[in-house]
């Protein structure tokens, strides 16, 4: 076995087990922890499959900044197990985790088939850069799926918008009226 | 020596220099140039009594942090309370991987090919740097939170927030410098300032790439994670011993990453100076400079010591400012980064990409 | 470089996305299931970034781009919502959240 | 715009179009515009002003037409790639001739109406329906295809709706106005079945290539027994319209309406649309001289059957009413013994003396405030002497009192009666005639002869509308000599002229032919003097005496026709109302609602234990049916 070999089971363990442990694990912030882990993995993996810039992007933008914003989160919520609610019976988590089993089967089943059993072939130029390569899929990004990518440039600024309102509180009362009276002192202070 | 293995010392080589220069120079000397620096603005002595000149003050400190003992509240989270520093120095190190410190060079033709002084010879090294500095940010929440205390969680949100809006900025600021480089590679967008170097075009972006760096990197103005005043230390109010060193490592490494993107980004790597690269000095890269008694080294090490030196500008910088500026209000460094920096790197953004177009069509 | 069947890539993206789901049912606050949310779609893009590698195409990468803009638009607004959540409950139980039980 | 036909369609768009401005205008104007009395101003004036620059537009065209023109406005309605139905209007002697009356007699009605509505808070409304009856009657009027004319068709039926309940308020105005509409859609079923058989046809609606086909000839049986559906049809729409047999019950409840209305739209102009229709579409009843022989016969039928119930009418206005409906017959009559010329001879100078008659009736009415049994009227002439002196002379034009315009017109029908040998209908037109000059000399003498039985004092209208009757009065006797026979030394114009569109048999010009034209005018006058002469001695010392005998109760309930039309349809009509809404409405269609609606109520009550409010259970569901798709699409491998 290559060491490529090597590295991809291994990898893919952790993946799995980081997976399992997300799903498992009760509190958010455990979940999150081990989905950070469970992101690098996949990076690493991506890093394996010849997908450079993919790789760095998940690193960027899903650990370093999605789950960011969920540890955030999690922590100005700051809760304690009462608010984030009980636990699931044994027979709803032995339910969900055998359908769970089941649909990973029958997925299994789909592609066990001999012509998906060959394996993947070396990566080569793609005209722009070696495949993964970021010139080589912004050429592809930016020619053929140029509307694509502003469709989810204003899914993004739609999300921005939307998260603003959702989110936004006038400030309380007293908040302001302490502002306001603070910039009243610099004022006297300014004039005295 | 065969080729793989001088390879292979090659590699370990760069290692060596970059982690040794990094833990068991850089951070001990910095914390020592913080304190002299402090006292000189203040107009005191400072450490001057272990070693001379007081320079092995922080070494001393080094062996009391890690003699001391190894304190853990009763109501801190445990796991997370040990995992917050480990993390903490993870991305800070991992930085330095694509971090270039001098050009690509032969060592006196000891390859055949130039290789890269740099750990990991990534491409995308920008990305990198951008993607691993993000990390940053989950140590000192998960240090806030861990903790379990009020200080400390206020600190770390603080802290979460604010690095998060101001890498964005940083981005977008680097961004424009992409644009005018033509690469992410961190060895082409260095070669690519030959002679201009980035921070004539892109004044606008460091201008806005500065402040940033401050704040990802919570010092001052912008440390409101740690205000003293305020919330104690913020963050690590819990933390004692070795587990406090590595967060204070690791803010001296962080320090020196984000310097020597700025040098690398804007101000021309290990070139000599604007409009004069050490090519035109007569400086070879790939030669030798001859020693007494028939030793050599490779003149790479010329451009090294240069770029070293413009990073320990910059630290120098880092520290200077922390003892001559006042710390930023919450609301006034949100409204900063959010109002005026953000916007002004979009604009810069949309700036230099019309003008280079523009450019190019002309 | 790697040399291994695309089936096995599928069986690992299919297992996370099994994870996630399985989390997304069992755990029972909305933190959580956003975070099994993420799981999930990771689990896809595995499936995405190895059929790019199998084609040899950019297809496959460009629509994992797609995916994670449609991931982080997700968890800001489902945090954005678990927080107005959390403004309105003080918890964020999600079995609380029955108003529309029949 | 030196182009004549640019000119033309110009002019001949404002003439259709400022009516219809006028509608939009006056209903905003006033509704909203300052106060009542301004705002009735502006619309009486506006009113007035707008349809005399119809007429003129009209008169002007009138004046610059030779022979016939087309001019069009656009492209309405594309069938095929070959035909197409235009706006566009037919200016021709007849539609001209028509349009003149329309706008002529219209311009006179506004200004009578804009005193005789003074102070009515709908004025503004009133003017708005009025204006729009106008546009509508002058789209029927011109219009080159049989899609407009049906425009202008139901146009003009639905004003007569609007302005026949225009005092909604009394129910009874309401149900007038029902009964005008639905009555009518009767007629406008027999015009849509003859717009079909001929589209069928012909495949095209334009009335002058319609035409053309039918006088090239050579159709097939089964195209000319589609053409005797159409004539059918067309007669239907006929009677519905010009309120004949069996369909004129809706005329003498439409006196509901306001006068000038009665006198507008149910007198002079809208009722001859079927008149109009029948001599426009005359080359199809040529082919079908059966149909032409139904429709004298429908017409001399409904004379004297209408005349016969206006003897004892006491209401004022429905005198006229039937008054209207008989003369309508005469022109039927007309134009079922092929002399159309005759027939819209007629029309023209009964238009004149009908609105003079019934403006003057409304003129009495407006002066008894509001008084229209004639019982409580009589020996207003020294109270009302303008309106005495004119409605003597429209009495003495419909009584055919040698030489005022209705003598001349109805002696050519007359003429043409004597002449076709059908004794039945020579019969119905000298009794008819007789009756007419009766019951035209009852209300004459009742009304303003004898003691004064009434409630109020009579006074004199205003000016705008004795000026008006005078116009009239004046048109009334001097209209004859538009057609006076060549015969007796006239010049017969209106024939001349409308001979280049409908065919007539010409008057012959001998010697014999003069004896007995003047001996038949000769009967005719004797015939009116003599209903006159009668009435006169009847009625003149009225005190609410009426005829005893049982026979004439028949003829006072209307000859009980719409007693029958009520048992006969209307009652059965309900009763088929009523087996559908129980049976069909109530029994199977809100059964099976309600069934639908209570199973799915029963199931729900069920089903939405399902919904527990839990996102995750919800979320089960969806995955267990996502992994029933995945089983399926395997085991389908």
């Amino acid at each position: 076995m290559e060491i490529q070999q090597i590295l991809f089971f291994s990898f893919a363990a952790l993946i799995l087990l980081s997976a399992a442990l997300v799903a498992l694990r009760p509190r958010p912030i455990e979940s999150a922890m081990w989905l950070i882990l469970n992101f690098f993995l996949t990076a690493g993996l991506y890093i394996l499959l010849g997908s450079n810039f993919v790789s760095i992007i998940q690193v960027l933008v899903y650990a370093g900044a999605i789950m960011v914003l969920f540890v955030f989160v999690i922590l100005l919520l700051n809760l304690d197990p009462r608010e984030f609610g009980s636990e699931a019976g044994l027979p709803w988590t032995s339910l969900v985790m055998f359908i769970g089993f089941l649909t990973f089967i029958v997925l299994s089943l789909h592609v066990a088939t001999p012509e998906l059993m060959k394996k993947l072939p070396e990566i080569k130029e793609t005209g722009a850069g070696v495949f993964g390569s970021i010139e080589s899929i912004s050429m592809v990004l930016l020619k053929n799926y140029v509307w694509g990518f502003e469709i989810a440039g204003v899914i993004l600024l739609l999300a921005l918008i939307g998260v603003g309102l959702l989110a936004y509180r006038k400030p309380p009362v007293r908040a302001r009226a302490i502002h306001t009276s603070t910039t009243d002192t610099m004022k006297d202070g300014g004039a005295s | 020596m065969n080729e793989t293995m001088i390879a292979w010392a090659f590699f370990a080589g760069k290692i060596l220099l970059l982690f040794g220069l990094a833990f068991g120079f850089i951070a001990p000397i910095m914390v020592w140039v913080e304190r002299r620096v402090c006292a000189l603005i203040q107009d005191r002595y400072g450490p001057n009594r272990v070693g001379p000149l007081g320079l092995l003050q922080t070494l001393a400190d080094g062996i009391k942090l890690l003699l001391k003992e190894d304190l853990r509240p009763n109501e801190v989270r445990p796991w997370f309370f040990i995992l917050a520093p480990i993390i903490c120095v993870i991305p800070a190190t991992m930085a330095f991987a694509v971090i270039p410190f001098g050009p690509p060079t032969t060592l006196g033709g000891l390859f055949a090919e130039p290789k890269r002084l740099q750990i990991a010879e990534l491409n995308a090294g920008f990305l990198y740097v951008l993607a691993i500095g993000s990390l940053g940010v989950y140590s000192i929440a998960l240090a806030g939170w861990a903790s379990n205390n009020k200080f400390s969680v206020l600190g770390s949100l603080r802290a979460s927030a604010q690095m998060i809006s101001y890498e964005l900025a940083a981005g977008l600021a680097l961004v424009s410098v992409v644009l005018l480089s033509g690469s992410v590679d961190l060895v082409k967008i260095v070669e690519s300032q030959t002679y201009l170097w980035n921070i004539f075009p892109g004044f606008l972006a460091f201008l806005i790439f500065l402040p940033a760096i401050f704040a990802e990197t919570n010092r001052t103005p912008f440390d409101l994670p740690e205000a003293e005043a305020e919330l104690v230390v913020g963050y690590h109010t819990e933390y004692s011993g070795m587990k406090f060193g590595l967060f204070f490592l690791a803010e001296y490494v962080n320090m020196t990453t984000v310097s020597a993107l700025a040098v690398l980004m804007f101000f021309g790597g290990w070139e000599f100076l604007p409009f004069l690269p050490w090519k035109d000095v007569g400086v070879d890269v790939n030669g030798l400079i001859p020693l007494f008694g028939g030793f050599s080294l490779p003149a790479v090490i010329i451009p090294f010591s240069w770029f070293a030196a413009k990073v320990a500008f910059f630290m120098f910088l880092f520290v200077w400012v922390r003892w001559t500026v006042p710390r930023f209000r919450y609301d006034q460094l949100m409204s900063l980064g959010w109002k005026t920096l953000i916007p002004l790197g979009i604009f810069n953004i949309i700036l230099t990409t019309a003008v280079i177009v523009f450019h190019r069509m002309s | 470089m790697m040399s291994v069947p695309i089936s096995y890539l599928l069986f690992l993206s299919f297992g996370v996305f099994c994870f996630g789901a399985c989390g997304f049912l069992i755990r029972k606050n909305a933190l959580s299931l956003l975070i099994c949310l993420e799981l999930m779609l990771s689990g896809v893009n595995i499936a995405f970034v190895s059929f790019s590698r199998l084609h040899q195409n950019e297809a496959g990468n460009i629509l994992y781009f797609l995916v994670i803009t449609v991931a982080a638009c997700e968890s800001a607004v489902g945090l954005a919502l678990i927080l107005n959540f959390f403004r309105i409950k003080k918890n964020i139980r999600l079995e609380e959240a029955n108003a529309l039980e029949g | 715009m030196d182009n004549p036909t640019e000119i033309l369609s110009f002019v001949m768009g404002a003439a259709a179009l400022m009516p219809l401005l006028g509608a939009c205008l006056w209903f905003w104007i006033g509704k909203k515009f300052g106060n009542e009395k301004v705002a009735e101003k502006i619309v009486s004036v506006g009113a007035v002003s707008f349809m005399a620059v119809s007429f003129f537009c009209v008169l002007y065209t009138f004046l610059n037409v030779e022979g016939s023109a087309r001019v069009t406005f656009f492209e309405w309605i594309r069938f095929n790639s070959k035909s197409a139905v235009n706006f566009a209007f037919l200016l021709d002697p007849l539609s001209l001739t028509l349009g003149l009356v329309v706008t002529g007699i219209g311009t006179l009605i506004h200004l009578y109406a804009s005193g005789y509505m003074h102070g009515d808070p709908g004025f503004g409304r009133f003017f708005t329906y009025l204006n729009l009856f106008v546009f509508s009657m002058l789209m029927l009027t011109f219009s080159d295809s049989l899609v407009g004319v049906f425009l202008g068709w139901e146009g003009v039926g639905l004003c007569s709706y609007f302005l026949i309940s225009f005092w909604f308020s009394e129910e009874e105005n309401a149900n007038a106005g029902k009964k005008a509409f639905i009555v009518n859609r009767i007629g406008d079923l027999g015009f849509l079945i003859a717009m079909c058989a001929l589209f069928k046809v012909f495949g095209t609606l334009n009335i002058p290539e319609l035409l053309a086909a039918v006088q090239a000839g050579s159709l097939t049986p089964d195209q000319l027994f589609w053409i005797k559906i159409a004539c059918f049809g067309l007669v239907l729409g006929a009677t519905g319209k010009s309120a004949q047999i069996p369909l004129y019950v809706w005329l003498p409840d439409a006196m509901a309406g306001p006068t000038p209305v009665s006198a507008l739209i149910h007198a002079a102009t809208m009722v001859t649309a079927g008149v109009y229709l029948t001599c426009r579409m005359q080359p199809l009843f040529l082919l079908n001289l059966e149909i032409l022989e139904i429709l004298a016969f429908i017409g001399g039928l409904t004379a004297i059957f209408a005349a016969s119930i206006a003897i004892f009418q006491n209401d004022i206005k429905k005198v006229l009413a039937y008054s209207t409906i008989s003369q309508l017959g005469f022109m039927f009559l007309a134009v079922g013994l092929i002399a159309p010329v005759a027939a819209f001879f007629h029309l023209i100078t009964h238009a004149c003396f009908k609105a003079l008659l019934f403006l003057g009736a409304g003129s009495v009415i407006h002066g008894l405030h509001h008084e229209q049994d004639m019982r409580h009227m009589g020996g207003i002439r020294k109270k009302m002497p303008l309106t005495f002196w004119t409605v003597t002379i429209g009495v003495f034009a419909i009584a055919g009192i040698p030489p005022l315009s209705g003598f001349v017109s109805k002696d050519e029908i007359l003429h043409f009666t004597w002449h076709s040998h059908r004794w039945w209908l020579i019969m119905f037109a000298f009794t008819t005639a007789f009756l007419t000059s009766f019951y035209m000399g009852r209300l004459w003498v009742m009304t303003f002869f004898g003691k004064f039985r009434g409630h109020h004092e009579a006074h004199e209208s205003p000016v705008s509308m004795t000026a008006v009757l005078i116009v009239l009065a004046i048109l009334s006797a001097i209209a004859g000599a538009l057609n006076w026979p060549e015969l007796w030394g006239g010049s017969e114009r209106l024939n001349e002229y409308l001979r280049a569109v409908v065919s007539q048999a010409a008057g012959e010009h001998t010697e014999e032919a003069f004896y007995s034209s003047l001996k038949l005018a000769g009967i005719s006058s004797l015939v009116g003097i003599a209903g006159l002469t009668l009435a006169w001695f009847r009625y003149r010392n009225f005190a609410g005496e009426e005829f005893k005998a049982p026979i004439f109760r028949i003829f006072k309930n209307k000859y009980y026709i719409d007693e029958i039309y009520d048992f006969a349809v209307v009652q059965n009509l309900k009763r088929i109302g009523y087996a559908l809404w129980k049976g069909v409405d109530g029994f199977v269609i809100d059964g099976f609602l309600n069934g639908c609606a209570s199973v799915s109520t029963k199931a729900s009550l069920r089903f939405r234990r399902l919904q527990t409010g839990m996102t995750q259970q919800y979320a089960l569901w969806v995955w267990i049916g996502f992994l029933l798709l995945l089983f399926g699409a395997w085991s389908l491998r």
